[in-house]
């Protein structure tokens, strides 16, 4: 038993630590704050360059082979750092679509192309407000053509390939489809303004079936997707509440630093604890996807939902520490808020992610 | 105890209700109608002239700071008169928020403390709209620490020259005059060095910088003072009795916004009475039920306790200092009403363009606005000690800053 | 308008208080914690002295016949002092039902010997665990006769008089039942040591119909009574809150008073937020019953959902508050917090009185 | 990473499993089962010494205080083995409770600070249950100022004279030794004047009171000192030295309780998978739903974080100060357990008699004992004082008993 990263893994993590604080700091952050699409391309190509774009794709199909927990640190530091970089859309989901459904051809095309960072990927499911269901899906593909129009893409103004959910005679399928002609896309602004986000009309686009059982597919990636999400969450929770602590420290009012109040210093331990508890459960979900057990549903799930509430409580009350200063645009406070309410909506809500938690619950004789 | 009219007050709704349907700008109904948190919706209508508008035509008919004296252009009206007025202006009454510094924080003040020739010049105007004050106090460097405030003034003859900076200034851009805390004496304690002035905004030396803020709006300002002259008459209070003068601003702003604010109540209802959830009426999932019923006491108790202190000012009671709760509530409340409503929308949620988000994107306005709820006026954490010692009669917390002249204060851990 | 009680009301507030600070201390209370029935008999014969029993009933059958408002303070009065009396049981309900649906032989024969104070009732409807729905309900009436096992009833072991819900024919119908042989009553524990509680169980005990449409009689009994149970709770909260500030100013630890820190000091104050916000509405509600208005289902409901939330906090912070010495038997945290917890579930619990509130929430436009 | 057995691990699990099922008192598994929060049940059986003769049985087989050196009773075990051991000895673990502050807290402060003499003589005592052991910090007046006590040691030739009162002493009654903290010098300031002993519980002037808790139990006394005599060489630690001493037992307090301590998940899981509400499956209902996720979350972390610390031991770290965070989770987890479960179970949920209660009154028991877990061994407010300041490294608060002598403290208004 072990229940720590390996010092390799660390090392990998630091090193993409270093790359980002080198290269995506705040400033770059805010580059992309405004106009379209909302992405720092030369981030991507500099973590395309490092290899960590196939980080656990395999060697034969260009990537590094390494596995999902050096993915997952990956992703805490993409997290941290609050990337502008389709990272999740293009490794978590369409990548993961191909390794577990993709036939040979598609992932001999695709996956050398996603992993040097020529290819970018988004998935395509939403239409309308609320809860996904199967019945919200009017997508249709016939003929190898797909018509209808995904409300809100993630990522969906920068991607090159669609994993898209659709209608395929009598069941709900995932689709490849390329950006062309037939796709029209327009960006949209979201709470997170660091995130491109847009609506994408397919109108007859050449679609390619990847899983005909479209549902149980999605669940199965979300599970996985929802792994590497957390790592993301963590890493802004862990930031939020660092600046909040090193404001606390430095910031004095009434002859004192603000963190030698209870008030404050009460409100930093409350963060503390909710960061160290989604931590944990984010380790333990860390491997179970990469060993990929058969309670991987559960631990996504206890992740996710503890990740979530992570990153919402630290984002939100590191703005209550800085005060004033931490509702202006010049502080970076806002733009982990936003990233925090986006990461909460962005594999389905708190909410369903409780529902799906307590669904994979075991009977508890054998808790 | 009565929750109804007695047959005098029905008579005033009677007066008032004709008086609006009469006068008052019935074609910004439905605008006003779709006015999101933080935002007076007037469609294509300018939204300061159409307020001004109001508001003249108001005070023309007596109908403008009802509770004011008459000679300050008031109607001398009781409070239960002015909650009926308030009832009855209805949707209307979003058109008052640019006077809402001026009328209720500012003239208390002026009432109090400045000299009676000031204000039967000033207020008349404040009254009828045509001039607009607003609150020069938070600095940069005092955040909660109010007092902390190092703005200076020095007196120059018959004048005060001030220097220094002020920070989350509502309406500056368009204001008149300004009511300006300063420091003229940084020797003594904190709360003994200060001085309050009105000003007027025009006064050469004053520098207005809109901030953005984390929402994208633009609300306040900060507003620079290099070298401004104030003649001494326009002192509001005696030199080094400032603090004292402030402290009547900030319960009459806890008053000004305790009944009203924004809770975020109506919406989260709307949308439920409205919505589907897995395939039911929302209204039906126990989930929504319970944060239902949770908020629906918090705002109901708010608005009863509005109630129950304006009973206590038609018996010549004091507002006090409980009115902190109203904020500490209804911020708290926003927040989570915000992220509740979100979380129901699924990754819809996430749009906050009004014209392709669900409800006009009004819960991501929230979402992006409500924090700064929880911040200004007093953070949760002012608000909760206020309770505790003003109400409860706690001791207050071990000090740092207590008997020792204001430069010797520590502002760093250097 | 006025929202407030008048002079006349807090002068007999005032009253009661007198007496109960005089009769009804701590020391009286303590008293009948043990042993069965657990009731104060000489209170209950002050109050009736007073008149308070019959607060609310004409003078025709022996009541004072003042109104609800000055029923609700002596409720609060009654709360503040945990009074170990049938109070709630005989007067919010059995006397209201008499009041409300009696016959006048009914009323001319029972009402007057409740003012007395030798009468005691008790509401007998629950019969199994979980929220009380009409399926529950088994116990029958036929030829006269009730058969049926009541598992907890308040105040069952002191009452006289039992008001019983019961199947009759097709329906569901509220019954008067003297105690009497047929009657088997036996005193159970319940987490509130200061409170007489019972199973109670009828082997063809004659029964009067009383109300024949029982389930929607017992709604609008509930609505009633949840008023003034709401004053006990909000008397119960303000003297939880009371003692903990006391507390807080007098006891020193780390040199200094435990209410100047922080943590304690907010505490407090969200514990008077609270407080508070459920006084108001209390206060809107006592109006609503006293007027019979249309909205007193909504009014009752907020009323006790706040008045709920309101002594649950103040309960169990006032322990926390007293740290170590709040969780002895000797200090009188406990019987507070005890008190608090069987109010919740009196009438239904929390969550069924926010489902009835959220189903008396008018349309949004009426708000 | 790796959450699974190396061949090692595995093979040390089998040995532990053949021990007990072999030697486990069998007889007790299904009142064991039964226990309650707070309550070890053993059914017919006296619980103490059934407790005695397992750590007894296990202690002589080398299964005893496993982590210890083998000349102190123990096995030499690494973290990761005791680990394994606790989890196959599962339920039998539930019977000692009675030596975990002896086991867990007294020995590791014997082993740091006593006389290798004494340690050799009583800590296989110890292991091995023949000797119990409790510990005396707590007193009226300190609360969580625990260095506020005032139990008095004066030196008396080769002796010390112990005057005072201790107070929530858990398992005086049944106790051989205790290891009991003064104060020593009330001139200096106050954690400098602390000294520690370890004292035979059977010495004249020791009286032992037990104290009735709110929830009618009695789990701990009040233990008074009237000129108690202690041979110097049972001091622990030097003179002076005591605090930092019982930092040491208090770290380890921490991590004794941290990993396993109840939470009231399983139980209100359990309810929730074969309850109905409204007519249908508990499991079904989104508000069960909503809060069961957020338990398991705050379960499964903990339990989660638990295995961190067990890494970080057997690579030779310490436990760290955010132990702390077990128990405030916990203690507010179960409180909000017990309330849902009462009020899910309507008016039927305030009967607290197992014979006729639902679920032999479980979350009765609970709701009457979780309060004290939010107090006993360091308050929620203490423990985020200690996130705060000692991993977060925020400043300490303004201190009233810094830089002053014991006895000048203020200890009340007055």
């Amino acid at each position: 038993m072990n229940f720590d990263f390996s010092d390799d893994q660390k090392l990998l993590a630091d090193q993409v630590k270093r790359y980002l604080d080198d290269n995506c700091g705040m400033d770059r952050v805010r580059q992309v704050l405004t106009g379209s699409p909302r992405m720092a391309q030369d981030v991507w190509e500099g973590l395309a360059r490092m290899g960590l774009l196939g980080t656990a794709v395999p060697e034969s199909y260009g990537g590094a082979g390494a596995g999902y927990a050096e993915l997952c640190l990956v992703a805490q530091q993409l997290g941290a750092h609050i990337a502008p970089v389709p990272f999740g859309s293009t490794v978590y989901l369409v990548a993961e679509a191909l390794l577990l459904w993709g036939s040979q051809a598609q992932q001999e095309y695709w996956l050398p192309q996603i992993c040097a960072g020529t290819v970018k990927g988004a998935l395509a499911t939403v239409e309308s407000v609320g809860q996904l269901t199967p019945g919200q899906i009017h997508a249709e593909v016939v003929n190898g053509a797909l018509c209808g129009k995904k409300v809100v893409v993630t990522d969906g103004g920068v991607a090159d390939l669609y994993l898209v959910m659709a209608k395929h005679g009598d069941q709900l399928s995932l689709f490849l489809v390329e950006r062309a002609a037939q796709v029209d896309v327009l960006n949209v602004d979201s709470v997170d303004l660091s995130r491109d986000v847009a609506q994408v009309n397919f109108q007859n686009a050449p679609a390619q079936l990847l899983v005909a059982q479209g549902w149980n597919a999605l669940e199965v990636l979300q599970n996985r997707a929802a792994v590497l999400y957390a790592f993301e969450q963590l890493g802004g929770a862990q930031r939020a509440l660092d600046m909040a602590v090193a404001y606390a420290q430095e910031r004095f009012a009434f002859g004192r630093a603000i963190g030698s109040f209870q008030a404050i210093k009460h409100m930093l331990a409350d963060m503390f604890v909710s960061l160290k508890l989604a931590e944990s459960n984010c380790y333990y979900a860390a491997w179970a996807l990469a060993n990929n057990t058969a309670d991987l549903p559960l631990a996504a799930a206890t992740a996710r939902v503890s990740a979530t509430q992570a990153f919402q409580l630290c984002a939100k009350d590191n703005i209550q520490v800085h005060g004033g200063m931490g509702f202006t645009w010049e502080f970076d406070c806002h733009l982990y808020y936003r990233r925090s309410n986006y990461l909460a909506l962005e594999l389905g809500s708190l909410s369903e992610w409780e529902a799906r938690l307590v669904e994979a619950l075991p009977r508890v004789e054998n808790i | 105890m009565d929750f109804t009219d007695t047959p005098a007050e029905a008579a005033f709704r009677e007066q008032a209700r004709d008086f609006i349907a009469a006068n008052a700008p019935h074609y910004l109904a439905e605008h006003l109608a779709k006015s999101g948190f933080g935002h007076t919706n007037t469609g294509e209508h300018d939204a300061l002239s159409e307020a001004k508008k109001w508001q003249r035509t108001k005070a023309q008919a007596g109908w403008a700071c009802l509770q004011w004296p008459t000679e300050f252009g008031g109607r001398g009206a009781s409070p239960i008169e002015n909650v009926i007025w308030s009832q009855e202006e209805g949707l209307y009454s979003r058109l008052t928020g640019t006077f809402i510094i001026g009328q209720g924080m500012c003239a208390p003040t002026l009432m109090a403390f400045a000299d009676p020739s000031h204000n039967t010049r000033l207020l008349p105007k404040l009254a009828s709209g045509e001039e607009v004050w607003c609150q020069l106090f938070s600095e940069p460097h005092g955040g909660s620490d109010l007092a902390g405030l190092r703005t200076k003034a020095e007196k120059d003859g018959d004048e005060w020259l001030v220097n220094g900076q002020k920070i989350w200034t509502s309406g500056a851009q368009h204001s008149d005059y300004g009511l300006l805390i300063t420091r003229t004496d940084a020797t003594v304690a904190k709360h003994k060095g200060l001085t309050m002035f009105f000003l007027d905004m025009k006064s050469p030396g004053v520098r207005i910088v809109p901030i953005k803020q984390a929402n994208g709006n633009s609300e306040f300002n900060e507003v620079y003072f290099e070298n401004v002259r104030i003649p001494d008459d326009q002192r509001v209070g005696g030199v080094g009795e400032g603090w004292r003068v402030a402290i009547t601003t900030l319960m009459n702003e806890r008053m000004a916004i305790g009944g009203s604010i924004a809770t975020g109540f109506p919406e989260i209802l709307e949308w439920a009475q409205s919505a589907q959830l897995n395939g039911r009426p929302a209204l039906e999932d126990p989930n929504v039920k319970s944060k239902l019923a949770d908020w629906y006491v918090k705002a109901a108790g708010l608005k009863n306790n509005a109630s129950r202190q304006i009973t206590t000012l038609s018996k010549g009671g004091l507002p006090g200092p409980e009115n902190s709760m109203g904020k500490l509530v209804a911020g708290n409340m926003m927040q989570d009403i915000a992220k509740f409503a979100l979380d129901l929308q699924g990754l819809s949620g996430v749009l906050v363009d009004p014209s392709v988000a669900e409800g006009a994107a009004r819960f991501q306005a929230m979402l992006l606005r409500s924090p700064a709820v929880r911040i200004e006026g007093g953070t949760d954490q002012i608000l909760r000690n206020i309770i505790g010692e003003r109400v409860l009669g706690l001791p207050e917390d071990m000090r740092a800053d207590k008997g020792i002249a204001f430069s010797d204060i520590p502002t760093s851990a250097l």
